[in-house]
């Protein structure tokens, strides 16, 4: 989908207190951008769950080392962040033991929602040798919503 | 960057959790032991202070949920006080500003809640 | 001089844009350190001058092209903050072609002494593909200072 | 983050370049292009009011220094005006907030160079 190489790159441990260092970069990286303060806020809260999905799939498969990685494409029309992880990703969704919600909000399928719903395009897919990448596709240019 | 969760009790007996700063999956455990602390004192309701938290993501939603839900089995309600704009935009875009009572202050609330 | 592995790197290219972005990720990381407001802050800026020696030499070498890296380690006693570069050093340095300041604040020397003033250690070192690392080393135990 | 320089002039010629944001090797460059504009519209004074500066760098340091000079060759002064903490301690660290005339606002600088 895209041909322009990834421009920005952070890698950290896929534990929870990262996440906020990677939101951070998502400000520097966006706060140039043509942007709204409440849409470079949204793909802030769009990255979080990314990462905290990721954080919750490590902690789940107890992978103590697993690694976390942010890859952002920002142009004039168009940002891409991809948030990837190398946890592998059981090949059943496991049950969930709680039915009671309507909702269950650290299920994955939640944040999935979320995000879709702050950014106009969202890409899930899992990594040839383990691990998932979501790709989070935004454009900038205003009123031009899909 | 610094983030606190603290609580007290008003005199009816109502929980009062107060949370400064980014409400988050690394956070967010904090906020749940503190609303379980003020159900396990014996509060059917919380009062939770949002007016200093800047970001909430759907683990501290799922917290709040669940606190919801805690409370409603038991009579009570929770309050979601002083929100500002970003933590609105999350309540709103998942419907869960319907859900809570939103109330602009604590002490909004704690006139709201009665003896509860 | 370190055993532990470098737990967050970002890399991103080697632009004046993007300092920004690499000091705010620091502000992100060192925020959770047992380290007050101002030695975060001075953390910040020393790091901010590693980076801006970096973008210099890019921009005099004209290399469009070139990647920075900031690798960060933190714990609670020790905050090991590497800017690694991959633009060629210059053989000798290059004469200043203007001697009138006392100080060109723009010399590399300058924001090396500044960086000196700003945390405990500061290692400079070509690497063997070409390039440059900055180390910079912050104690975290209060006057503890080297 | 965001970034911004305006300039404008006093009753008595001295410039004024007002500065929002961060100063950084990105950035600098436009206060230089806005000072330069000053002093080639005949200010010999400027004051740079920093009132809303948090972050100041080497690369803006020189551009105030390059400043200073081109001011003291024509008599001329650059204030620095209304420092906050962290852009003090840059310019305390090295030493120039001995080399500028530092005061606490614009009036106050306008007050000093009377008809500069
Ligand atoms: N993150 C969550 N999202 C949705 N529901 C939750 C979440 N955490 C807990 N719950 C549900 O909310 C209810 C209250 O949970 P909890 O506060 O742990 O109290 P308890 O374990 O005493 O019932 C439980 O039924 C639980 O299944
Ligand atoms: N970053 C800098 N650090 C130190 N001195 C500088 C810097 N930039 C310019 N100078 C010096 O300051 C003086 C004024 O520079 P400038 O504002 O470019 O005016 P001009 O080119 O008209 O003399 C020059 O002598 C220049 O060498």
């Amino acid at each position: 989908m895209l041909v322009t190489s990834p421009v920005v790159e952070l890698r950290a441990p896929c534990h929870a207190e990262y996440v906020s260092v990677v939101r951070l970069a998502v400000l520097g990286l966006c706060g140039r951008a043509p942007l709204s303060y409440d849409e470079v806020e949204d793909l802030r809260l769009a990255v979080g769950e990314g990462c905290a999905s990721s954080v919750q799939r490590a902690a789940e498969a107890g992978m103590d080392d697993a690694r976390l990685t942010l890859r952002a494409t920002v142009d004039e029309s168009l940002i891409v962040l991809e948030i990837e992880d190398d946890v592998p990703v059981p090949p059943a969704p496991e049950p969930l033991e709680q039915a009671v919600m309507d909702v269950d909000f650290n299920d994955q399928q939640f944040r999935v929602s979320l995000m879709q719903l702050l950014v106009d395009e969202v890409n899930i897919e899992g990594l040839p040798g383990g691990g998932q990448c979501i790709r989070l596709t935004k454009h900038c240019v205003a009123s031009d919503g899909q | 960057m610094d983030f606190s969760v603290s609580a007290d009790r008003r005199e009816n007996g109502i929980g009062v959790v107060t949370i400064c700063g980014e409400v988050d999956v690394y956070t967010s455990p904090r906020v749940r032991s503190l609303m379980l602390e003020q159900f396990d004192a014996g509060s059917t309701s919380l009062i939770v202070d949002l007016a200093k938290v800047d970001y909430l993501d759907s683990s501290g939603l799922g917290i709040l949920v669940a606190g919801l839900k805690r409370a409603r089995e038991h009579g009570g309600e929770i309050y979601l006080a002083g929100c500002k704009p970003r933590v609105l935009r999350v309540l709103e875009v998942t419907g869960l500003n319907r859900v809570f009572t939103m109330v602009s202050s604590v002490d909004e609330a704690v006139g709201k809640a009665g003896g509860a």
